[in-house]
């Protein structure tokens, strides 16, 4: 009998039902939390599983229950919240033509908030372009972040670089790269130094499950095993890489969390939109990673609520209201839906907290201009664009530069 | 004949060959059910099913190999890199393999894989949505190098490509997708379909693999360059005044010199333009064997204009592309010298 | 607490007694024979046992015994010696300054020929340059494969070549690159013209364990397991990649086989000197992949009895004696016990056999010597240097070949 | 100083500098325990300890983006790429990472790492041994490339490649290994006991990058070329008699193009000569560059002496490689005709 060439397909297509019935999801709480410095070999099954920690009635139980207090959880939503609001503005401003490009992480925010907040400062972040709370739970002003995506005169990556491809070395975060996938690997030489030095700050980084297939996936996970590399390499499925579902990458076969089996190392699949169970994934890969225990694989099951970015039209590929029908639910909703039922938050306290970030973005938008857009100035610096290439000028780029009349 | 812009004009001869030959099959990333990120495979899914037309994982080297294999066994794999700035995952598949199978089998096994790719930039798309990598190909031996610089020329060229039992790495200039830049930035973009080249045959036609073709004829200096600087040579030299001879090289590897030395030797001027980086870029070829062929028939130096040796800024694009006022320095250089 | 740096070591070193005590063996004839379309997911423990089939008394024993005949085992047990004898004249060659480099496979015999005769004709070979049974198997004349290393006259490849990078269409081999791990995925892709074509043929190809840390490695699994490409994917693991152990590879953490997990395909892991074990599993996989299955990765447990190749020097980096106390033992030795077991074989028999192939080597070796060698003519034509470059010669290279007076 | 060929100098720049630098560290494939297929790092695990020189999985990506990751963590790696015929699985990581990252993030990261790799053909080792990729990193901006021709250049340069805060890629003729070659096949290999340049330093100190050699001066021409094709310029200039000014480029980026346009300027006939194929090889920009600097002074076309555009073969490597006679068949040439 002949085969013929498999095509694996997404859940459902525009005009389609949003279908999500193959998704196999555990109940909150069920999953057994092993010791962090377990043998990997015993917990091979992890994987196959999810980690879960809030239940449908928004209470925190079973034993992977972080037992945040309330001021980190409140941190929390207030981080995603302004970074949701942060996104839905500049979004605003590459339609009104003052951006080139953008990135949403719209439905993501607890993956970058949540492991942020159980990583230490001094942790180094290796992200990708939809990391971008990353830098807001570390502190980094809107206004900052927006002068990055004018390309003004107040970008600290003067103009080089593409909106949303930031980098941050005041509070450890790496580049970002245009190539996907690149960093996972460099994140595994940091923490292969920070061994070297006996230093205890680990690497953590993160790829779409899209980008999972390129080969610097391979390397790092060799690599970080071989070597036993103190790293979280996080694999966020926010089940599309552009068009194109998570089957393609490997999804329709497992989950992206049981390619940890191969090397050796523990593999978490964890509920993306869950903040306390993407907290505590992040704090048992943490404390085995500065144990000694090396590199763990976390999957955080999560959705890409809006386009890819602003080049892209998700609704030539999906249907347009399969976030609404997504059975993980919105992460901000969650958290907020969590801390009221403990009594620890009110409607009334959002409502003012969204207002009061709302007007933030929008003070720190009106800063942002003022700094100059790329169209109307100031602008980043035009010599900018000789400097960097080498620490110092070499005579060509000094004569280059001279025909360029700078 | 039909107007048709780059993209269409690609579609189209992708269409035709899905068409003729039922072991021609397209591949990559987000080229199937969506019709890749440019469109330039829009609705040929749809059209010839997915066994035919499919996306792939995220993954340049594992799509090359996979061609390759493909290849081997009967296929005619077109496949595209979504942009060419990341060939790079692919480039041992693409030295050591793709180009290398017929000469280490000594010709018993070869893979007749077309590897589309849009390069170039004037899209404010950063350092790595920008690149122009061609040199580095032209450099390896056993791959075909080709760049159209408009409709027409893009869906013969890619015809050939697709039925070349040689591997091509056909790269598309991205900006020129939708119509003609000439490297004027305060214009309003215009469509080709006030371009003659915009008029685009529906059916088979092709155009040969290694022949430059002269855009314009003239008599004080040659000006050699592909892709989106034969727009802006053109342009360059209608503004200065210049009566330029420009010629589109199209192809890389092979390359026409006869065509290039013919006109070298009749103006003894010669500037080449174009947008990769300086050092090491084609349009050091192009110099070298300009000097070799037409030596004694120069009056001024060759001049070179091409991007800076920097990456491809995000904000200072305009000063980075090598536009018309460049071009026009150069032509004036050169000029301004007689031997 | 800080980490350092684990920097895998091997089993021993030089001046050290092997120590193979970390191996843990299964019983021959233990393991159970899932159906061959069984769903990868139920069969995840496989890669952490091994399937054996010849016990200590060499007995063929427990369901993966292919049961095959005494014909065909007694031309695996020719095919594997004449490559060991073979491999045993090219090496003296080269010492004699015949040939540039060479190659050899002793002791990882069972591997290739095994396989190979569990295969169809018409299933395409990947080959390392380890593989150099699956052509004499194949029915290539030793005489030919000397000629190729020779570079001579007759040389397949007219010179173009290293020795031993063979390419041999008429038997559906394909040409052996020197880069290692290509042509991984390039077999997926022909597997996948395959199913495209509606043609039952599958493709199988090889990688050292070391290899597999090449990214090509996760291209073939990522595009062999999304498209369910009829194709076996094996690993051999002979213990070293030139002077790194399997250790540096990855193979402290787990077996190479567990890598199948990952990709929801099934991994097996084979004693890799047990002809019937070897055999058994690629008839499994073979199976599968033919009933539109997809892919299955094996791993072939064995050792590099010889140098890496004809420019290393392993007693550097092992002991010397680290085959002899390698536990699989010889697979000649072992698939010659089980014959002489089931009394299809004999000492004397055995003997004759050698002598035999050791005259036809010798012969060969004297036949091939008279079409030429690389130092001494007639060789490969100088002219072939500029053909195949492309499939018509350019004008370019029409000049070049001028200049050089050809 | 002592007596050491090309292997013991590259040992001695890493062992003066693990000394030197405690964040200096070593790897790639087979380079701890073993020492290294070419024995370039041998005795320095044993030496140093495996934390500092180690083996690694045979995965030029994952060496060289594991060694960008600890340059940003503030270790200054060397990594060996056991031949440059297998460094393009690095490519991406080399291109897109370590040559970009000082310049994507505006100065707040780099790599200082060196990539070492032995590099060319005469070992008859077949294609994928003896490839000379040099002009395609060349061409990338970000990355500094060098090649040094003898013992005495290959430490100091080493040194200063591995102080370089700059990421550079250390290419290393490996048929110089053990001694000068010089094209012929005939003469018994001599050592690098009879050169002087085989005398070196036992301690510290630099040759800085980015400046060319003079070899011999010389007044009838200009012979520029790096690696080994040095010694086969030296030997062919003398064979032929011809008063040649042998320049050794060295650093291929930044190149030093003053010391060569001088020379060039005072002889008006250049001869470019390298083991690379010949279509886009450093060679075109060579003359390129020599074309621009120098026009008014050349008396003849400028000749380049390149590998044929071909992948190197096995048997035929004679036949491919660029020897004396062709060199002096291009000498013969650029001086044949006045101008
Ligand atoms: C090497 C490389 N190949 C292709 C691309 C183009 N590209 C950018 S994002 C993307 C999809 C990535 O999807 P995923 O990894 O799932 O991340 P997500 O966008 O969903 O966060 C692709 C194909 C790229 N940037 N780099
Ligand atoms: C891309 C690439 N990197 C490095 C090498 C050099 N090399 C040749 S064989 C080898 C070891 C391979 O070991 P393994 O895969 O275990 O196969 P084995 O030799 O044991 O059969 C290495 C590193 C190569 N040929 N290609
Ligand atoms: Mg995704
Ligand atoms: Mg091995």
């Amino acid at each position: 009998m002949a085969t013929r060439l498999h095509i694996p397909a997404p859940p459902s297509r525009p005009g389609e039902r949003p279908d999500y019935s193959n998704i196999q999801l555990p109940k909150a709480g069920e999953l057994a939390r092993p010791e962090p410095l377990i043998d990997a070999a015993e917990i091979r099954e992890l994987p196959f599983s999810m980690i879960r920690v809030l239940d449908e009635g928004h209470q925190a139980i079973g034993p992977w229950n972080p037992g945040l207090d309330t001021g980190i959880l409140k941190e929390g939503l207030r981080h995603m919240l302004l970074t949701r609001l942060f996104d839905d503005r500049m979004l605003k401003a590459q339609r009104q033509g003052l951006l080139t490009f953008y990135v949403k992480s719209t439905g993501e925010e607890a993956v970058s908030v949540a492991q942020c907040l159980a990583l230490r400062p001094d942790d180094m972040l290796f992200p990708t372009y939809r990391q971008q709370a990353l830098l807001i739970t570390r502190g980094i002003k809107p206004v900052d972040m927006m002068c990055q995506c004018l390309s003004n005169s107040r970008d600290n990556l003067e103009g080089r670089q593409l909106p949303v491809l930031y980098s941050w070395k005041e509070v450890n975060f790496f580049s970002i790269s245009g190539n996907v996938g690149t960093q996972f690997p460099q994140a595994v030489g940091w923490a292969m130094a920070a061994s070297y030095k006996g230093e205890n700050s680990i690497a953590a980084s993160w790829v779409g499950e899209g980008s999972s297939a390129e080969s610097d996936f391979h390397s790092a996970l060799t690599f970080g095993s071989v070597y036993r590399a103190p790293v979280i390499l996080n694999i966020v499925n926010n089940q599309w890489a552009i068009s194109t579902s998570q089957n393609i990458a490997g999804g329709e076969q497992n989950p992206f969390a049981a390619k940890a089996i191969g090397y050796g190392i523990p593999g978490l699949r964890v509920d993306g939109n869950d903040f306390l169970a993407a907290y505590a994934a992040t704090r048992w890969a943490a404390e085995r990673a500065r144990q000694g225990g090396g590199p763990t694989l976390i999957e955080l099951y999560t959705y890409r609520a809006a386009a890819h970015s602003t080049s892209d039209d998700p609704s030539r590929y999906r249907p347009e209201d399969e976030w609404e029908c997504w059975p993980l639910g919105d992460p901000i909703e969650r958290l907020k839906g969590h801390l009221i039922s403990m009594q620890a938050w009110s409607e009334a306290e959002h409502q003012e907290l969204e207002k009061e970030l709302a007007q933030h973005v929008i003070d720190s938008w009106q800063e942002a201009l003022s700094y100059g857009t790329m169209s109307d100035g100031p602008q980043a610096p035009t010599a900018a664009m000789f400097e960097q290439v080498f620490k110092e000028l070499p005579p060509h780029l000094i004569k280059q530069r001279e025909q360029a009349g700078l | 004949m039909a107007q048709m812009n780059m993209i269409q004009a690609l579609n189209s001869a992708m269409d035709v060959m899905l068409e003729r030959d039922p072991n021609m099959l397209i591949f990559g990333e987000d080229v199937g059910y969506f019709g890749g990120v440019f469109r330039c495979t829009e609705g040929l899914q749809e059209k010839y099913g997915e066994q035919r037309v499919f996306d792939t994982p995220i993954s340049e080297g594992g799509i090359v190999a996979t061609a390759i294999g493909m290849g081997v066994n009967g296929l005619r794999p077109v496949v595209e890199i979504q942009f060419s700035d990341y060939i790079y995952p692919a480039f041992d598949q693409v030295v050591s393999e793709l180009a290398r199978l017929r000469y280490r089998s000594a010709g018993q096994y070869w893979a007749p894989v077309t590897i589309r790719t849009p390069c170039g930039g004037g899209i404010h798309g950063g350092q790595t949505h920008s690149q122009s990598p061609e040199a580095i190909f032209a450099h390896v031996s056993g791959i075909k190098t080709v760049m159209p610089s408009n409709p027409y020329d893009a869906k013969g060229l890619l015809i050939s490509a697709i039925e070349d039992d040689d591997p091509v790495v056909f790269f598309e200039p991205k900006r020129l997708y939708n119509g003609p830049f000439d490297g004027d930035t305060d214009k309003v973009a215009g469509g080709w379909n006030r371009h003659e080249k915009g008029e685009v045959p529906t059916g088979y036609y092709t155009i040969p693999i290694g022949q430059a073709a002269i855009v314009q004829a003239g008599s004080a200096l040659s000006i050699l360059g592909y892709g989106t600087m034969v727009h802006v040579a053109v342009a360059a030299a209608r503004r200065a005044g210049v009566d330029a001879e420009v010629i589109d090289v199209r192809s890389m590897m092979p390359l026409d010199i006869d065509t290039i030395a013919v006109s070298v030797k009749k103006t003894g001027r010669c500037v080449i333009v174009h947008e990769a980086t300086r050092t090491c870029g084609y349009g050091a070829e192009l110099s070298a064997q300009v000097q070799e062929e037409c030596f004694w028939h120069l009056e001024a130096p060759i001049q070179r204009v091409c991007g800076w040796d920097t990456p491809y800024p995000h904000a200072q694009e305009w000063a980075y592309f090598p536009g018309q006022e460049r071009v026009i320095a150069a032509m004036h250089e050169v000029l301004a010298v007689s031997g």
